[in-house]
């Protein structure tokens, strides 16, 4: 118990006495993330989107598999894009392991299926909506897509905080692909489990304490810029 | 100069390197950035060609590594010892041993758990050594728990449980979640732990920082950082011992 | 007009949902000039067909060929569903789609979708969310909508089902103008006042199955089916 | 790249060998996070539908906050769970750290914000579409919040498949409060992660290969079951 | 029946959305006995009102108060949405759910529930998915559904809108037998004819205000506002 205020010292002081250390990750967390969900997003919400419109046969396979995909265990994600980006590996030529690049890899590769699964979960309903006029109109489907994408927005950005959640809070991929290289690849979740492994709980806490509000900041001004919930239906 | 250097948990742990990188850096402007993984791992970052050098404490798979010609020469720097640690009340009496033989004896009645790394790391091997040597095979005992972690992991997991643990003097001294554990034994000579680095051969991947490699070794071994080793304490123990072949 | 999609062929289309004849199997030739009115009771499949037709219901049988190929065909047609659908943007947005969806440029949009705000009576109410509309705005939206591509082929159902007597006269007014302009239209109601100013053509069905088709005259002095004739009179057909 | 090819046939030969400790350890992994899907799922679902339902002040710092908490870091979540189940903390003496259960305490943490904040959004449709009758019928708030879980129970299915995803995969929690201890708590994931510190990345790919094989099942499985993507609209 | 939740008193009530006045401020006693009718023009504030008095619109200013105490008085209203709000659920369980959410056993509901499909002429179709229904049989169902629990009041939004003249009539007649038992009715329709068939008391409304209030003979042989004429000859207001 008494960690976990020593936890909550420790993270005040931390913020307080601005440390540069901490600044450093902190923003080095933030910068991989968002680069990562930004690409995620770009990926994953059209996916999403094509996969309420089409009906194509292996159709149900695919949306079984993106959510299983969303069980990859970061781990294994963090090992296959080791190996993809080894030296011994078919691109160790672009010299991109342990950089931040391949964190971002690594976290596209493990919120996508994430982001993909919520976006078909949530434009299902605007679909069954929109289906006979979106029919009538005779759009292309890039019209439907983009029509679905955005006007249901506001329901897409529950997948983008997942996303962003996940991502954010992730460790065992970065860990293998990024190395936690201090000053060049450490963030706030592999600094905290080098604490860990120091048995340095405070230390820990307080970091997890940062990440936490990191986390709390980002969603309360992305509430309040999209005004969600305000706004009734839209 | 940017070079790449895998180290294991229990090396990075002892804090040593927060004193020797900077002082490196000083000396001969080389950047040293450290990854610090499994002994195993860094053995595979090493034939991959991803790090320019490794640091470990596992001889047996430093002098295979070497055989298979991913790396020219093995080259012993300095050691620490093992310390086994275990709760203040010592229930297995193991504290009274006299050899670390006697103390493992001691621990296998079973009136406490004991906790093994069991991830084929330096330790882990070192460990099975020992009760090897000592004649026994616990592995499968109930009360021999093989965590499969990180040091600092199975140190944790030791001081939850209550449990016995070998593990490396660096990593106890810096250890923050001490709560309830004491040293119970230290001092015998098969406790000994030699660090050894390793350049990985250019032979193979001809990126590799070769130069650079040979520059940090040369200065491991070199006056300046035997002062730094054999200065480095921690509560007043020191904690590492410089004996590398000039 | 380019080309005439018309005349509209259906021949032995059906569906069938579940085991269950919704509508067909139907054989029409549709000429299309002026106003065609399909009238049966509810549930009698009318909503199906006019969707049949449309394109946007599966067929389970049967084929609905236009004059024209496919392309030019879907280009040509619009429908206003019985249920509006009302996309979640603006008045002006829901107009201005139909027109962005073919190319027309953002400013030339706007202008007509405001014209059409006008028409329907909803100036003033542009920048409002559509699907905050009342019932019957948001009907006459629907309409403004499909109208404002000046399709050849306009499908309407019920599309005057909530609406009060003076918007009603109006878009009967607009519908007939279109009509003398060469649009086809073909449109479902249950208000046999609304069919007899309209109509020049009808359509009865009743159980999925379309019974009747004559000029309007004749369907409401003499109708052939006795199922026709009580739907007239306003009986209950079995 | 060879790993990779190796991994497969690792995996090839642990699934053909029936290999007693692999099967043992997949159990467990699913027997954990079932346990915890079941248990997040009955917290969460009902919290998201209230969270639809009641219009309360500090509803939208809530659901910010939810979403935040998609983001809490695994270390962090095993680390509090480890400070309150160990000897020295508050729940010591219930002697659970270390167990299955102290697993499924920090997975069921780890996944209710998650399935929380799906549930929340995909019910706020359903909500919009029955508001005026639900209203209009005099609904209690435990009858409002049946009826949507009800009624919407299809579209929870990702909420829970996100949810089982997210644990299936976890390892930096379940690491810290299991102890990844042989026989007793080692699960899929944690098996992993000693086999990627070990080296022996075949190993770890063929784990890894198991546990998305896994995933797969389980998903196509609860596809196929409740036949989603058949129905249409339900 | 125990205690009648009737009279309804309106004071000063009125709604108002972003600056604009949807309905009211308006004053009004509805004793209830009979059909009152609520017309006017499209979005003159027909479905706001009645929904300001069912409760279920949330009020800018003034009260809404019946006669019993607010438990009682909801307990005892239905609603028939102009959009008919349909469950994703079946036929026979969108009848159900009243009943079951105040307790009623599973075997006595699903009676009472297969006695209202036949009522409405669903019977065969107790089992289809409600949303598939067509347009006037979702009405309809709504229609049942709010007359399975016997309220005190019922309000209806246009609830033939969609309706074939047999079904309407049927409605009407339903309609009809209920206030007879005492049931108070309150129902907006653009419908003349209908209005004339069923009112008892008459309700007009124009821009958000309520601005006649008339026993149904005075209102439509002479109307007192020139709205009211203008809308009972079939022009448009402004
Ligand atoms: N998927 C389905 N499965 C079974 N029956 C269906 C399905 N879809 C529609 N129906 C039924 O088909 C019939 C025809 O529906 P349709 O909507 O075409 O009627 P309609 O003539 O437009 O009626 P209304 O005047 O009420 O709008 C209805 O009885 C409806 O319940
Ligand atoms: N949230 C809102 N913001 C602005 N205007 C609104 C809002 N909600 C409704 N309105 C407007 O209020 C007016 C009254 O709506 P209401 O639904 O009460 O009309 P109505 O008399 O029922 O019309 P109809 O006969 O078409 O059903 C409409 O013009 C509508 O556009
Ligand atoms: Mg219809
Ligand atoms: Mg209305």
């Amino acid at each position: 118990m008494s960690d976990i205020w020593e936890g909550l010292r420790a993270a005040a002081w931390l913020l307080i006495s601005f440390d540069a250390d901490l600044w450093e990750i902190t923003l080095r967390s933030l910068r991989v993330t968002l680069t990562a969900l930004l690409i995620a997003c770009v990926i994953a919400m059209p996916l999403g989107a094509l996969l309420v419109l089409r009906r194509f046969w292996a159709r149900r396979f695919v949306i079984a598999l993106l959510n299983s995909l969303m069980g990859l265990p970061p781990v294994v994600v963090g090992l296959i894009v080791y190996l993809m980006l080894s030296r011994s590996g078919p691109f160790g030529v672009l010299n991109l392991l342990f950089t931040p690049t391949a964190m971002v890899i690594a976290q596209v590769i493990i919120i996508t299926p994430l982001i993909a699964s919520i976006t078909h979960q949530a434009l299902r309903e605007l679909w069954s909506e929109y289906h006979d006029l979106l029919i009538s109109l005779n759009t292309s489907i890039f019209q439907r897509v983009r029509t679905l994408l955005w006007d249901g927005r506001r329901t897409l950005l529950t997948a983008a905080l997942a996303g962003f959640g996940r991502a954010i809070g992730e460790v065992g991929a970065i860990m293998v692909v990024g190395g936690n290289i201090d000053n060049a690849t450490r963030v706030l979740t592999t600094a905290i489990a080098l604490e860990t492994g120091k048995g340095d709980f405070a230390m820990a806490l307080g970091l997890g304490m940062v990440l936490i509000g990191l986390a709390v900041t980002v969603n309360l001004a992305i509430h309040w810029l999209t005004g969600t919930e305000r706004a009734g239906r839209w | 100069d940017d070079m790449k250097l895998a180290v294991t948990t229990s090396f990075h742990n002892s804090g040593l390197s927060d004193i020797l990188l900077p002082a490196l850096t000083e000396d001969t402007g080389i950047e040293v950035q450290l990854l610090v993984v499994g002994t195993g791992q860094a053995l595979r970052l090493g034939e991959a060609g991803d790090v320019d050098a490794i640091l470990v404490h596992s001889r047996a798979a430093e002098e295979a590594f070497v055989e298979a010609g991913y790396s020219t020469a093995r080259r012993e720097i300095m050691y620490n010892d093992f310390i086994l640690v275990g709760p203040l009340a010592d229930p297995a009496q193991a504290g009274q041993a006299t050899s670390i033989r006697d103390a493992l004896w001691a621990i296998s009645g079973g009136t406490a758990p004991f906790v093994s790394r069991g991830d084929d790391s330096g330790t882990h091997k070192r460990e099975l050594n020992l009760w090897d040597t000592a004649g026994m095979n616990p592995v499968n005992a109930d009360w021999y728990r093989a965590t499969g972690s990180g040091m600092g992991a199975a140190l944790n997991t030791a001081a939850g449980m209550g449990a016995y643990i070998l593990t490396d003097r660096a990593s106890w001294l810096n250890f923050g979640n001490k709560d309830g554990l004491m040293v119970i034994f230290e001092g015998d000579e098969a406790l000994f732990n030699q660090y050894a680095y390793l350049k990985v051969s250019p032979e193979l991947h001809d990126h590799v920082q070769a130069m650079t490699a040979a520059r940090l070794e040369a200065w491991l071994v070199s006056d300046r950082a035997a002062e730094l080793i054999d200065g480095y304490e921690i509560d007043g123990q020191k904690l590492f011992t410089f004996n590398a072949v000039r | 007009m380019v080309t005439s999609i018309l005349p509209l062929r259906l021949d032995r289309a059906f569906v069938k949902r579940r085991g269950k004849m919704l509508a067909g199997p139907v054989d029409l030739d549709l000429t299309g000039d002026g106003v065609t009115i399909l009238m049966g009771p509810n549930g009698a499949g009318k909503t199906t067909l006019l969707r049949m037709m449309h394109g946007i219901e599966r067929l389970s049988g049967g084929t609905v060929t236009w004059a024209a190929d496919e392309e030019t065909a879907r280009a040509a047609q619009s429908f206003v569903f019985q249920t509006p659908v009302i996309m979640r943007r603006s008045v002006l947005e829901n107009l201005m789609y139909p027109l962005r969806l073919t190319g027309v440029a953002k400013a030339a949009a706007r202008k007509r979708a405001e014209d059409a705000c006008a028409m329907i009576g909803l100036a003033g109410q542009e920048g409002q969310r559509a699907t905050r509309l009342s019932g019957g705005e948001k009907q006459k939206l629907a309409l403004a909508r499909a109208l404002i591509r000046d399709p050849q082929v306009l499908f309407l159902d019920e599309p005057c089902a909530n609406l009060d007597g003076a918007s009603t006269r109006e878009i009967e007014t607009l519908l007939q103008a279109a009509a003398g302009r060469g649009t086809g239209i073909i449109m479902s109601t249950h208000s046999i006042g609304q069919a007899k100013r309209l109509a020049r053509d009808m359509l009865f069905m009743n159980r999925g199955r379309l019974i009747e088709h004559s000029p309007a005259d004749v369907f409401f002095t003499s109708a052939t089916t006795p199922e026709a004739r009580a739907f007239l009179n306003g009986d209950i057909l079995e």
